[in-house]
């Protein structure tokens, strides 16, 4: 049987998402044995044709120039699922930070007198999905090395994957955490989705919502619970621009 | 080994249960598209007795590393000599439409039959029947028809009324034209949205209702059908004035183990996978959250 | 048997013991707070905990648990069941009461090997509260001690700073009672002094207080489907499951296929899942049977109170207090919920 | 000779971040050769103003996945600075771990999946696995262990999660602690043997160099990665971090448009070779002994054996982390919570990442809200280097085939390690 042909893309990002790839150590052997990787720039040389197809392409970052789109909407056009690799490129991520300020203010903040150099054009964070259809998200920041194996592996046995519809609550209450809540720390746990294993709150931290936010997530009882633990809905909205500004 | 490690451990092998969610294997005899998004299937289970079953009751369906469902039995056991058993599945998700990936002489695991069934040896004897299918619902409830009509003297006057959403999505339409031009059936039917192809009713299947002569003390009706019809069809037999005692309704619900464990399927306090699927109506109309 | 006093520096000796010879589990301090681990020496053993994060039923129904093992191409299934004998050390009456509703529930019809397998294999300490939590009513359900509990193997009372008191009721408890060093049988006294701990615990263990005879519930309930407060207090849920997962009565599961990196072989695998969490009833094609907060809300009050009851005569809430905690929006106390239904309907 | 050149490496390739090489050659003389950066900025210094001291680590770490752990830490000292807070010798211990963690797993990624197949004459590690399976494996054994060490300090391989300021939202437990150890004495012989391959191939490495300033931290009697003072090869001053400013001298160049450092010359590189130079006499025994099995000795010039410092510098911090386990096994874990009261205040963080030293710094409104921040980050500060480097080297290979010339100018590319994605600001040119 031919073997499903991966490529692997970045856009604006950390390029952590990739390298969870290679944090897979073992098991990238694994990988290796059921997929023919074709493009991956920051591993290998080889680069595909232009025009070919594959089978899965993985794609991290967002997007933040039309340039970027245009690319990424000629890998859509070759791939025949696009998996969203990492916040960046499923909701923005921090890189939607950039979005609260004024285009001409960050270019400004940051190059000052030369911030009006064609090339530092730069528009509002875009995640994949909001240029091109997305297939599948795979969460996080940086996603689950773990999360992304299940998916490929699903894909791969002719089964298209499930998010979790739940908030994290449920992972850290599986993990037998005591809750950031009871230490006066706000968590967005409650209203971000899981998939990660409650990661944050079982490291000792609270939840920074990287995965996005659930389907319906229950802003009236956000209001009264930040009110409960003596907070604002500031705090609140503070910590949930991180990775979940518009 | 300590004292203690020896006396607590386990007692091994006989009254050890097996485990009930343990699938046995099976084989597709026969596999054959229906509409668009549903397939007929035939399986044959490994095990020399075959599948024992009676109408109503359904079977988990495993591909192991996709996943398990339940799927009702759609043939009757009146006509499974062989001891094979026939399914009809609608490509709903990801096993449902692996399911529908298969070919003849693919193997998939069963655990089952599991749950109530259609009461077709004790209160169906000698009553006059009524069955009002809509759409999918049709395929339990064959097995309930295919029964009674092979044992048909033990009944009276048999009714079946079915509705389905367009001409394209009508199930067993063979069938169907058989039960119409049986002169032992009253047969009725209708689509919701008829199509150039369509010469029949058209409308929902409450509109076949009033056409209904029921004798109410003597007649069962059989209910099988998507969520939003019971309510409907159930409003209509009130007005045939039909006691709920003498109604059956069959429902589905998510569903997990099919053995009363994991908690999908409870209707307020009732297991569909254990007090039903095949309930009575006077059992659960003060159910609230049964219809 | 009868009652022995021990000495905590002997009971410490045998519990050094028995974890090199047995896997033990053990409460222990996790975050400032407690939960229940593999032990591996008296040290780190809690006896003084007020409540654990998880109940101890994870050592029955895990979190996840291999149901079986299978060959995709092949169709085959091999079942696993966990045939591991262990110590349970210092389980609190109520969490007892509630593993025996769960045998109850799992031996019941379709009896659930893989749950029978870990539960013939556990020996179960049970000990007296120490210290109560800040939100445990076990007194109101009749939890509160285990002296009219059956079915634990051994029960362990603190009667005095560093003494013991030490019951086994099964073969199994009594064989392991019987590898302690250096107990005595109980006088008078010591049974007495027990009896103040049993009678300040059921007096203790009462941090709301149920207005009502937990055996009223299921009546109660019946009148009060409608009830306003259902729709009140689920305004403010999260639909984030936590009340269930915490909950040493709540048993439902899902159940997952995972295969391995050869795409052939793989487990099926079980799950806690919660009838709060928002998919939990949704079949194929999106229809949802309690698709409003406020019916889960309810759903799960109706467990707790009645549905269980009808099934096996138990009132599944053992008063841990668990989900009056876990609750971020403090909306899951049942004791509450339960008083206010009593307020309307009296 | 006279030759035509053109080529233009579009996106080179096993290198962090979209960089491209533009070369036109014409009758045998340059007239053009450049080093562009097409990177999409990502504004992080615009983007940090207005979040809290306690979200600036969750940020600024998503700067770069590779040195998510450097990032972190520049960003809390600076908070720490910025707001007066102390932390413990335990918090600074297990910092420095997990900063060495980073380094080994950093390093290992560099020299072993993105430079090693160079040195093979493959163009990715995937051929390696069948015709090289024990490098693989030796290789994929090392990674391991840094992202181990980070995984048990810092709470994740990659954007750590218990690095606070402060000190740590959650430690490792002791029988953690032992268990490093276990593995860390275990890298050793893992170490030597990689040492091994790499020396057999050393030769593949071209033989260029050129005299440049090179920038580090210095700290005697140490290799410093996280405390120190600003070193120079240039000169004996040593800048305290707190004045990083007037060192990078941040400007916009005419030939290029990248945002270029130099302090006392109109480049200057920093990375692994840079510290080697600065500080080689405070390494640990055994990476001192690889040094000298390579050849390589301070004063080196040439940016190919950047590949070869970092090789010394897993052998060294390695070698160092088996002191500090011993030394907190010793006090024992002490339990302890950060705390920190928020200020008004400006403070500036500085730490060595894998590719050299980096700066961090923030201003704080009293209600510790961030007004404003500077992020100076090493791959920029080695552009204007590699620009000259490019300069020198390609009249040297003139007469070598095209793709000998382009496939050197790659490699020296990557020789520094350069982490693209990292550009907090960046200048990127029109490019064909
Ligand atoms: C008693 C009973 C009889 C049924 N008979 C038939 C039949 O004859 N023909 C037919 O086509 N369908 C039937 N169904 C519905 C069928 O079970 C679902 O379509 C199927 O479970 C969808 O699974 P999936 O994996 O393809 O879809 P997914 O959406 O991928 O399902 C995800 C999971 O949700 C659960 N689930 C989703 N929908 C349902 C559902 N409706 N009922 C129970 N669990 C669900 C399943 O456990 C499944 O693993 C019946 C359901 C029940 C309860
Ligand atoms: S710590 Fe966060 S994720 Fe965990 S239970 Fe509390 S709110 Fe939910
Ligand atoms: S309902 Fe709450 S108090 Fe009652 S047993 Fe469950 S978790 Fe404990
Ligand atoms: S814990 Fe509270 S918020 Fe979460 S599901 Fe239960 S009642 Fe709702």
């Amino acid at each position: 049987m031919r073997k499903p042909r991966i490529g692997i893309f970045d856009f604006a990002c950390c390029e952590g998402c990739q390298l969870q790839i290679v944090n897979l150590e073992e098991e990238i052997l694994d990988l290796l044995g059921v997929v023919t990787p074709v493009e991956w720039r920051e591993a290998m040389s080889d680069q595909a044709e232009k025009g070919e197809s594959f089978d899965i392409a993985l794609v991290e970052g967002s997007i933040t120039r039309e340039e970027d789109a245009e690319r990424l909407r000629e890998i859509r056009a070759r791939a025949k699922f696009l998996i969203a690799l990492g916040a960046c490129a499923t909701i923005g991520g921090v890189n939607k930070l950039k979005n609260n300020f004024g285009m001409n203010d960050v270019k400004e903040t940051v190059y000052g007198e030369a911030a009006d150099m064609p090339h530092l054009e730069t528009m509002p964070t875009k995640a994949l999905h909001e240029v091109v259809q997305v297939d599948y998200m795979v969460h996080g920041c940086p996603i689950e090395a773990a999360e992304l194996a299940h998916v490929v592996r699903t894909l791969l046995a002719g089964k298209t994957p499930t998010l979790p519809a739940y908030p994290v609550c449920v992972e850290c209450k599986l993990k037998e955490n005591a809750c950031r809540f009871e230490f006066g720390e706000i968590c967005l746990g409650p209203i971000t989705r899981a998939g990660c294993g409650a990661r944050c709150p079982s490291e000792g931290s609270w939840c920074f919502g990287c995965r996005g936010l659930v389907d319906d997530p229950n802003t009236q009882a956000a209001r009264e619970v930040m009110a409960h633990y003596g907070k604002t809905i500031d705090d609140l909205r503070g910590k949930m621009l991180l990775f979940n500004s518009k | 080994m300590s004292e203690a490690t020896v006396q607590n451990r386990a007692p091994a092998g006989a009254d050890a249960p097996r485990s009930i969610y343990l699938p046995e294997p099976a084989t597709l005899v026969d596999v054959r598209p229906m509409t668009k998004q549903e397939k007929f299937f035939r399986f044959q289970m490994a095990r020399a007795e075959g599948m024992k079953y009676m109408p109503g009751q359904f079977a988990e369906i495993s591909l192991p590393g996709i996943g398990e469902c339940p799927i009702s039995i759609s043939s009757s056991p009146t006509r499974n000599g062989d001891g094979s058993f026939e399914m009809v599945i609608r490509s709903a998700g990801a096993v449902t439409a692996a399911l529908h990936r298969l070919s003849p002489g693919d193997r998939v695991g069963v655990r089952g039959p599991f749950g109530t069934h259609f009461p077709v040896e004790d209160e169906f004897r000698g009553k006059d029947l009524v069955f009002i299918c809509g759409g999918i619902g049709l395929v339990p409830v064959r097995s309930a028809i295919h029964y009674v009509l092979d044992q048909r003297d033990d009944y009276r006057k048999i009714t079946v009324l079915f509705g389905a959403r367009s001409p394209e999505e009508r199930l067993f339409i063979g069938e169907l034209y058989d039960l119409k031009t049986r002169k032992d059936v009253f047969f009725q039917e209708t689509v919701d949205v008829a199509d150039p192809t369509w010469g029949g009713n058209v409308g929902v299947i409450t509109t076949l209702m009033p056409q209904l002569r029921l004798e109410a003390d003597r007649t069962v009706v059989i209910i099988c059908g998507p969520p939003i019809m019971y309510k409907f069809v159930l409003l209509e037999l009130r007005k045939l004035q039909v006691a709920n005692r003498n109604i059956y309704v069959s429902l589905e619900r998510h569903m997990k183990c099919g053995v009363g464990k994991c908690g999908h399927c409870q209707i307020n306090g009732l297991y569909a996978c254990q007090d039903g699927p095949v309930f009575r109506y006077a059992d659960i109309s003060s159910v609230r959250e049964a219809i | 048997m009868t009652v022995r006093v021990v000495p905590r520096a002997a009971l410490d000796a045998w519990v050094n013991d028995l974890v090199q010879r047995q896997k033990v589990y053990g409460v222990q301090l996790k975050e400032e707070r407690f939960a229940f681990g593999p032990l591996v020496r008296a040290a780190d053993l809690r006896l003084d905990y007020d409540v654990t994060l998880l109940p101890p039923k994870k050592y029955f129904l895990p979190q996840r648990e291999v149901l079986s093992r299978f060959d995709r191409f092949k169709v085959e299934f091999e079942p696993v069941l966990a045939d591991e004998p262990f110590v349970l050390l210092g389980v609190h009456p109520y969490d007892f009461e509630a593993i025996r509703q769960l045998d109850a529930i799992f031996s019941r019809n379709h009896p659930d090997a893989h749950y029978l397998t870990r539960r013939r294999n556990a020996t179960i300490v049970v000990s007296d509260v120490e210290t109560p939590s800040q939100d445990v009513f076990a007194a109101c359900m009749g939890t509160a001690t285990a002296d009219c509990m059956d079915g634990w193997d051994v029960l362990l009372t603190r009667i005095a700073d560093a003494t013991y008191a030490v019951e086994a009721r099964t073969e199994k408890g009594t064989a392991l009672v019987g590898q302690i060093q250096g107990t005595k049988g109980a006088g008078e006294a010591d049974l007495e002094q027990r009896r103040a701990v049993w009678d300040r615990n059921r007096d203790v263990l009462k941090k709301h207080q149920l207005r009502m005879n937990p055996e009223d519930l299921p009546d109660l309930l019946a009148r009060s489907y409608d009830h306003p407060v259902w729709e009140e207090k689920a305004a403010l849920c999260y639909s984030c499951g936590s009340c269930n997962l915490v909950c040493p009565t709540c048993y439902c599961f899902d159940v997952a296929d995972e295969l391995h990196w050869d795409l052939q072989t793989g487990e099926r695998t079980r799950h806690w899942d919660g009838c709060m969490l928002e998919k939990f009833a949704e079949v194929a094609g999106g229809h949802n049977f309690r698709g409003g907060k406020a019916a889960r809300y309810r759903h799960r009050y109706y467990r707790k109170g009645k549905w269980i009851h009808d099934l096996t005569g138990d009132i599944a809430c053992v008063g841990c207090g668990r989900c009056i905690s876990a609750c971020t929006a403090k909306i899951a106390n049942p004791v509450e919920v339960f008083n206010r239904l009593m307020e309307a309907t009296s | 000779m006279s030759r035509t050149v053109e080529f233009d490496v579009h996106h080179v390739t096993r290198v962090e971040g979209h960089g491209n090489i533009k070369v036109r050659v014409k009758n045998g003389t340059v007239d053009e050769v450049r080093w562009l950066v097409p990177e999409a900025p990502r504004f992080f210094e615009a983007m940090v103003r207005g979040r809290s001291w306690e979200d600036i680590q969750t940020v600024v770490s998503r700067i770069c996945g590779i040195c998510s752990v450097t990032h972190s830490l520049a960003s809390i000292k600076a908070v720490e600075a910025a707001l007066g807070v102390e932390i413990s010798r335990q918090t600074d211990r297990l910092r420095i771990l997990a900063h060495y963690g980073e380094q080994v797993e950093s390093h290992v990624l560099h020299v072993g999946y993105l430079v090693a197949p160079d040195l093979l004459g493959q163009k990715s590690v995937v051929p390696l696995v069948t015709s090289h399976p024990e490098v693989v494996q030796t290789v994929i054994a090392l990674h391991k262990l840094g992202n181990h060490m980070m995984e048990v300090l810092a709470g994740r391989k990659t954007h750590p999660i218990r690095l606070k300021p402060g000190g740590f939202a959650k430690l490792p437990t002791e029988a953690e602690l032992r268990d490093l150890k276990a593995r860390l004495q275990a890298a050793v012989p893992q170490l030597e043997a990689l040492a091994e391959v790499i020396l057999s191939l050393a030769g593949e490495l071209p033989d260029f160099r050129r005299e440049t300033e090179y920038i580090a931290l210095v700290n005697p009697p140490h290799y410093p990665f996280y405390h120190g003072q600003i070193g120079s090869t240039d000169t004996d001053e040593r800048v305290p971090v707190a004045e990083f400013e007037r060192v990078v001298n941040e400007y916009v160049s005419p030939q290029s448009t990248a945002k270029w450092t130099r302090w006392h010359r109109d480049a200057y590189g920093v990375g692994a070779l840079a510290r080697f130079n600065l500080n080689a006499e405070h390494l640990a025994p055994l990476a001192t002994k690889v040094a000298a099995s390579f050849g390589l000795e301070k004063g080196c010039t040439n940016p190919y054996l950047n590949n070869v410092a970092q090789l010394v510098e897993v052998v060294h911090v390695v070698e160092r982390s088996m002191g500090i386990v011993d030394e907190l096994l010793e006090a024992g874990i002490r339990p302890e919570k950060p705390h920190v009261e928020p200020r008004a205040g400006v403070g500036v963080g500085c730490v060595e990442a894998p590719r050299g030293i980096l700066f961090h710094k923030y201003e704080f409104d009293e209600r510790g809200r961030c007004l404003a921040a500077n992020i100076c980050i090493p791959t920029n500060q080695n552009h204007a280097n590699i620009q000259k480097d490019f300069e020198a080297l390609l009249p040297e290979i003139l007469d070598e085939e095209e793709d000998a010339i382009r496939l050197k100018m790659e490699m020296l590319v990557r020789a520094y390690d350069p982490c693209i994605s990292c550009s907090t600001h960046y200048l990127d040119v029109e490019f064909v």
